[in-house]
């Protein structure tokens, strides 16, 4: 009994919160369960689904950060900039890791080292990142940036969109980097309790930095994925994202509070945030009703899920405790 | 290996904390295959100094030789490389990792930076049935009660080839038999040539697994030597700097008529059919194995957990457990067992913590700022709370300070049953004394007391009667008169009703 | 009070029977024909930049109020929430769901235009509306240039403002398309042709918390000195009027906005604003309808049509109209 | 001595930064140090203020309330309308509140009762606000409040702006509610640690329910405040005061984790980043340089007042131990 119930009753539980919502739009839509569809839906939430990886592995490890959006915009944008000027995307790309991973280890720098809330130390970041780019470009935007469109734009065996596959690249780079590395165990030791991990010999701050250094990693690639589906560089469409991250972050049971969450939990919560709003425009709801109907149906999936994880850790005590007994 | 080379010296090691001199030039010596015992008073310095060994805090001044070289740890990811394991004197886990992890971490098994899951897996549930644990190593640790999570970091300790073991008050909520347990796996390991550094307020213990001892007092190492150079009131007269002759101040009080009745108390898997009652000026107590269900008990008459079924009288009248605030309504009080998490506010003054439950230092939805400072002032005097000012943020006070603080917390409030889970886990022994002075003020002035204690010479000092539960249900009651170690034991390890 | 759109809700469809019908249409370029004969319901999507900015909306009821003259097309709105992103998203939905025309009203033309390029050539007409930068050929167009907007309120403010006067610039949020090319034409017709001094200029981001903020401060350094207030938008022109009001030195500084709202025509009519420009939403929806059900019967053969609505310049000798106007429709209430 | 050093030295600290920032300001220009001038950053931080009152309570009590911008934007522009319909200013003022109230409650309801996590409720809530006003005036902004704008732009006593009169009254009042009340001291317990403040008696749920509704209330007030300033009812004017409440309510020094902070840091916080924003205007600077410059010195004031604090405590434990010896 035990081995059937337990593993990943959570995972389960957003599972089939989504299977409920897909039931549910099929029957309100008939356009809903097409393939042409589904790619649009999945193709809709990658981008926000990449920022969700890098948030997860941020708030797994107790902290937040609010730069990921305007690091994107600003880490697409100067990536754009860069193969505008040189026509060699590898360089164009690598440019932009290389700004990813700057602005990151700078809030790891304050976060982890200097003990800072990193909900101000990121918000600040945001603005900066957001002015750095606009004082280059003198807020305008770049268009015509040429075949750097392939990175949001092109298909691979000529029916996986491109953006997809950066998706699910990341998916499992996040996953093997949680469940199968030192450091994604690490990060949710220090979620989990800080002091304990220190005192274990975890070393707290190195991680934190290292975890930062990843999230801008992850934002910058999220950046460029955007900037090439964009087809131009943009800054400000970057800002929002990282509140979207969050929530499918947090709709995906990752704590708060810091030392739990998968990535693939992440990725359901992203998916769920984008069955949501596709069925909603399918259907042709009024915007402003809209609003209202997402509002309320976050916080039902969240309850939802709330409830089953309840239900799940009863039957995971009763289902040892008669292991022990026995 | 010669008698010369000592395992670990620590040499003049001084720490300041700002505003607390915490040591000032401590002595000791660590020989190899031997249990060191270290033991003082709340505040004396004791936990201070092992994280300065285990590289947890800086030492100002000092040297730390192990094996007969210096050594500087700067954190403990480099002690535990060189050998020493240490225990925390708070729990330090993992909350929503499991078992296995819990026992791994910053030691998992891996390659190349991937961990081995599997492997990890099966070494934990090697380990835990090595030591006659029956948990499922997938098991998410925060599901099991204090003592079992105590119970893990001891085998946390021990399972890895460390050389020098360092263990902070191990045995604070840990019952007989697992004492036992600990003690057995000491002495194997001894003899492998490891050697302990031991923490400990509890005497008894101390004479039977130490082999040499120091004892701290402000700070300062005053006398360090073999343990047979020593007995318990030598011992005792160090460390408070004075003697104490009789450390349960049992007074007869006389006994009323029945404050508090409970009859057939059930809970869901944790206790069943549990009656018992306390009368006007009694002090009993609850005697039992760890997980035998005593805290569950006193949570669920408290408010803290769901009662499933069962009546409860307070002075005849019914009363159904609620919520916290409806029990001290109805004056029923109850220090809770785990102090870092059900007890204190950490971040909040000393003030605050001692006021927190009190309507006397309100008037209506108002704080009456003048008489909460007089009277958390007067209260934390009587219990001796040692602290740089009442303003202190409790965090930072010593494990046995901040169990006084929550004392007075209660004391400030009138109650007709005191509930005392574990009250004197991480005392001192002077401090002991005043709590067991100040249960005995309280049974005098006609409180009924109810004591759950993981020592039972602390329960048969203390109590008029004795519950003992075993898994769940209450195997039996002894009357002063009866009160003997074995009987309880005998009690408390019954399988059936 | 202003509730009065509230009932022009989104036509609800009931067309999901023909959608294996469009399909094949969709490959065949005389589609229209057929669906006008048949009598079906066209599909058409309206994808705006934000409904809760207020041209958006307002566009959006007077496109619901002309689509509803046509019984054989239907309106939907898809809102983009100011994120290019969820535009681009909405575009796929639109043609994957076989939509019979998108009416575009795009956040980035410039970046859109090859996307809108590509679908125009998988068969789905795309109109845009109100902006368009004229990058793709056979595209529907109904604008009203944002670069002649500026213009025509500069050129009047150069007929009101002295040649060295000292201006004070509201700018809207970084890199968005209106505020750029209004500034622009500020540029040209007037910074570039007088000795008119810009003492400060700052990103307002729209809103008229911003503008009274930044005019706060200005009038503090600058005192007297500012003889008028450029904004990009009206909304920031109106804060940065209050502010001035609340200063006291209101009645020696013009205000020139852009959009000619309800608001900007109450305070051009209280004498506190000088002159706006109105992009008017109700002549492009009736245009932007007429178009879309020419192309969609086949009436227009070539398939596209491109129109630029005129602009107007509102100021207190014809703000008369206006207010008697969004009285009518219910954005001024009495 | 004790006297003198112990009460409240973070607040100096915050209070050395404030007049830091001043010295500076008015060297660098000589706008600045006028009472003029000094009025305006009062009325420009007077609203946002207010809503970091809201912020800091909810803080305080380990929770975040992201809905508070939107929900002053709501019942800003409903109390408007209310306005608009029936004349009477009283009665709008309370159906504002009304309407702050309710929000909060279905917050404080998600979150202290059904446990979930407050950040993903409140924003979800953020959009729902929204959404009702947008759909209950289409989309459009009410204009011609007439009487309403007495609630922002009138002058008490002639001098005194209404908004800043506003701001000193809800300061006085949650200092008072935090420093003089039971509740305020529950906050700071259930802050601090939930679980013990459970077990010591208070009712967590309840308390932290009426958390949200104070803060609702406060949202309301903020809102109304707001479009009386703005002599309109524009619902979107709201969004992002959520954020810029929680900057100002951190650099106050309300710990993020719950159990610290007061009204008085609260507002100097919100005055330093007034202060900030106004010397920029100032001085002229260009709006992307601003964005850079505001993001640094937004982390160079957490930064010093950390650094500070670290430095209080030992002079605070010194002082009170002196004391004690002597
Ligand atoms: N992190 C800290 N910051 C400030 N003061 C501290 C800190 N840790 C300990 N202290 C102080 O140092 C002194 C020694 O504390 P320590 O915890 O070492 O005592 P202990 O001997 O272990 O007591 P107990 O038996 O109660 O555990 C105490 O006065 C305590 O308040
Ligand atoms: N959080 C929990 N979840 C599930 N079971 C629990 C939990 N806490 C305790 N139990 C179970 O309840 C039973 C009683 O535990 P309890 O802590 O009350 O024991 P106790 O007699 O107080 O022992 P001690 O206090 O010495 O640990 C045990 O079987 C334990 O496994
Ligand atoms: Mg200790
Ligand atoms: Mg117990």
């Amino acid at each position: 009994m035990k081995e059937i119930i337990k593993p990943n009753l959570r995972k389960y539980s957003l599972v089939l919160i989504l299977l409920g919502m897909i039931g549910i739009c099929s029957i309100l839509s008939s356009s809903f369960l097409t393939a042409t569809n589904f790619t649009n839906i999945l193709k809709q939430v990658s981008i926000v689904t990449i920022c969700a990886f890098a948030q997860g592995l941020i708030i797994i490890s107790g902290e937040i950060d609010l730069s990921i959006g305007f690091l994107a915009g600003m880490a697409g944008s100067f990536a754009c900039i860069m193969f505008v000027a040189t026509g060699n995307l590898f360089l164009a790309f690598m440019f932009g890791l290389l700004l990813g991973a700057t602005v990151g280890a700078v809030n790891g720098l304050f976060v982890a080292y200097f003990k800072l809330p990193s909900f101000i130390v990121t918000l600040a970041m945001q603005t900066v990142c957001f002015g750095i780019i606009c004082l280059y470009t003198g807020g305008q935007n770049i268009y015509k940036i040429g075949n750097f469109k392939v990175l949001g734009q092109s298909k691979l065996l000529g029916i996986i969109p491109i953006t997809v596959f950066f998706m699910i690249v990341m998916l499992v780079i996040t996953h093997i980097l949680l469940k199968y590395t030192k450091f994604g165990r690490y990060l949710y030791a220090i979620g989990g309790n800080a002091e304990a991990a220190n005192a274990a010999g975890v070393q707290v701050c190195k991680m934190k930095w290292a975890a930062f250094i990843v999230s801008g990693l992850f934002a910058a690639i999220a950046g460029m994925v955007m900037m090439g589906r964009l087809n131009a560089g943009i800054p400000s469409e970057g800002g929002g994202y990282e509140t979207d991250a969050i929530t499918a972050t947090v709709i995906g049971g990752t704590s708060f509070s810091g030392g739990a969450g998968t990535a693939f939990g992440t990725f359901l919560g992203s998916l769920i945030i984008g069955v949501l709003n596709n069925i909603m425009n399918l259907l042709g709801i009024d915007s402003y009703l809209q609003m209202i109907i997402k509002g309320f149906i976050i916080i039902i999936a969240v309850l939802a899920d709330s409830f089953s994880k309840k239900q799940k850790s009863s039957i995971k005590i009763m289902a040892s405790t008669f292991d022990v007994k026995k | 290996m010669t008698e010369k080379v000592y395992k670990m010296q620590l040499e003049n090691i001084s720490k300041s904390f700002p505003g607390v001199k915490a040591l000032d030039d401590v002595n000791i010596t660590l020989r190899a295959g031997t249990v060191h015992a270290i033991v003082g008073e709340n505040g004396a310095g004791k936990s201070t100094l092992m994280k300065i060994i285990n590289g947890l805090y800086k030492r100002d001044t000092g040297r730390i030789l192990l094996d007969g070289k210096e050594v500087s740890f700067s954190g403990p990811m480099e002690s535990s490389e060189a050998g020493i394991a240490m225990i925390y004197q708070e729990l330090n886990y993992f909350p929503e990792l499991t078992i296995a992890e819990n026992i791994f971490m910053k030691r998992q098994p891996s390659k190349a930076g991937y961990v081995k899951w599997r492997e990890m897996m099966d070494q934990a549930q090697k380990i835990l049935d090595y030591n006659n644990l029956s948990y499922d190593p997938k098991m998410k640790i925060k599901d099991l009660p204090i003592a079992n999570i105590q119970m893990l970091e001891i085998v946390k300790a021990v399972a890895f080839k460390a050389q020098v073991i360092i263990m902070d008050e191990p045995t604070s909520s840990i019952s007989d038999k697992e004492v036992k347990m600990l003690f057995d796996t000491i002495v194997r390991l001894k003899e492998q040539g490891i050697s302990f550094l031991y923490i400990s307020h509890k005497m008894d213990e101390i004479f039977k697994i130490a082999d040499d001892l120091t004892i701290i007092r402000d700070g300062k190492s005053i006398i360090s030597g073999p343990i047979s150079q020593f007995t318990e009131d030598s011992i005792i007269a160090h460390m408070v700097g004075r003697s104490i002759e009789n450390i349960y101040p049992k007074v007869k009080v006389p006994i009323g008529e029945i404050v508090f009745e409970a009859k057939k108390l059930c809970s869901e898997r944790t206790f069943k059919d549990v009656s018992l009652h306390v009368k006007k000026g009694e002090i009993v107590g609850m005697a039992g194995l760890v997980g035998a269900g005593r805290s569950e008990v006193c949570r669920s008459i408290f408010g803290l957990d769901p009662l499933d079924s069962g009546e409860i009288t307070l002075s005849g009248k019914p009363y159904v457990p609620k919520n916290v605030s409806h029990a001290i309504k109805n004056k029923v009080l109850m220090i809770t067992e785990d102090r870092k998490k059900e007890g204190i506010i950490g971040v909040r003054s000393c003030r605050e913590n001692i006021t927190l439950a009190s309507h006397r230092v309100r008037s209506g939805i108002f704080m009456n700022l003048k008489k909460e400072m007089k009277e958390a002032t007067e209260m934390s005097d009587k219990l001796k709370v040692r602290f740089a000012g009442i303003e202190t943020t409790i965090g930072s006070l010593s494990g046995g300070n901040q169990q006084k603080v929550l004392l007075a917390r209660w004391l400030m409030l009138e109650s007709d049953l005191l509930i005392l889970d574990e009250p004197t886990r991480g005392i001192d022994i002077g401090a002991k004394l005043e709590i067991y002075n100040i249960m005995t003020d309280l049974a005098k002035k006609g409180y009924a007391i109810l004591m759950i204690s993981s020592e039972l010479p602390e329960l048969l000092g203390m109590c008029d009667r004795i519950y003992v539960m075993s898994q769940g249900y209450i195997t039996g009651c002894l009357d002063r008169q009866d009160f003997a170690q074995e009987k309880v034991m005998q009690l408390a390890t019954r399988s059936e009703k | 009070g202003c509730s009065s759109n509230k009932d022009a809700s989104v036509t609800s469809e009931d067309k999901s029977t023909t959608t294996s019908d469009d399909a094949n249409k969709d490959a065949d370029s005389s589609k229209t024909e057929e669906a006008s004969t048949s009598g079906d319901s066209f599909k058409v999507a309206f994808l705006p930049t934000d409904m809760s900015a207020t041209f958006a909306s307002w566009l959006a009821t007077e496109l619901k109020t002309a689509f509803e003259t046509y019984d054989d097309m239907s309106l939907t709105v898809m809102d983009s929430k100011g994120e290019l992103e969820t535009q681009l998203s909405n575009l796929e939905t639109c043609v994957s769901q076989e939509y019979d025309y998108i009416i575009l009203l795009p956040l980035e033309p410039a970046a859109e235009d090859d996307i809108v390029a590509g679908y125009i050539e998988q068969g789905t007409p795309v109109m845009m509306i109100n902006l368009d930068d004229f990058g793709v050929e056979n595209a529907s167009s109904v604008i009203a240039n944002p670069f002649d907007l500026g213009t025509i309120v500069a050129q009047y403010a150069m007929t009101q403002l002295a040649d060295d006067a000292n201006v004070v610039v509201l700018l809207g949020p970084s890199g968005n398309t209106d505020s750029i090319e209004r500034r622009r034409a500020y540029e040209e017709v007037l910074f570039s042709k007088t000795n008119i001094t810009i003492l400060d200029e700052q990103i307002g981001d729209w809103e008229k918390s911003k503008g009274m903020e930044l005019m706060e401060n200005w009038i503090q350094v600058h005192g007297d000195k500012i003889d008028a207030v450029i904004s990009m938008n009206d909304a920031m022109a109106i804060g940065a009027y209050e502010a001035a009001k609340a200063a006291g030195v209101a009645d020696n500084i013009k205000f020139f906005g852009v959009d000619g709202l309800a608001d900007a025509a109450v305070a051009i009519d209280n004498g506190e604003m000088t002159a706006t420009a109105l992009q008017d939403a109700k002549v492009m929806a009736l245009d932007a309808a007429g178009i879309c059900h020419e192309i969609l019967t086949g009436e227009n053969s070539e398939g596209f049509e491109k129109i630029q609505i005129p602009v107007t310049l509102i100021t207190k000798d014809n703000v008369a109209e206006y207010i008697e106007r969004y009285t009518d429709n219910g954005m001024i209430t009495k």
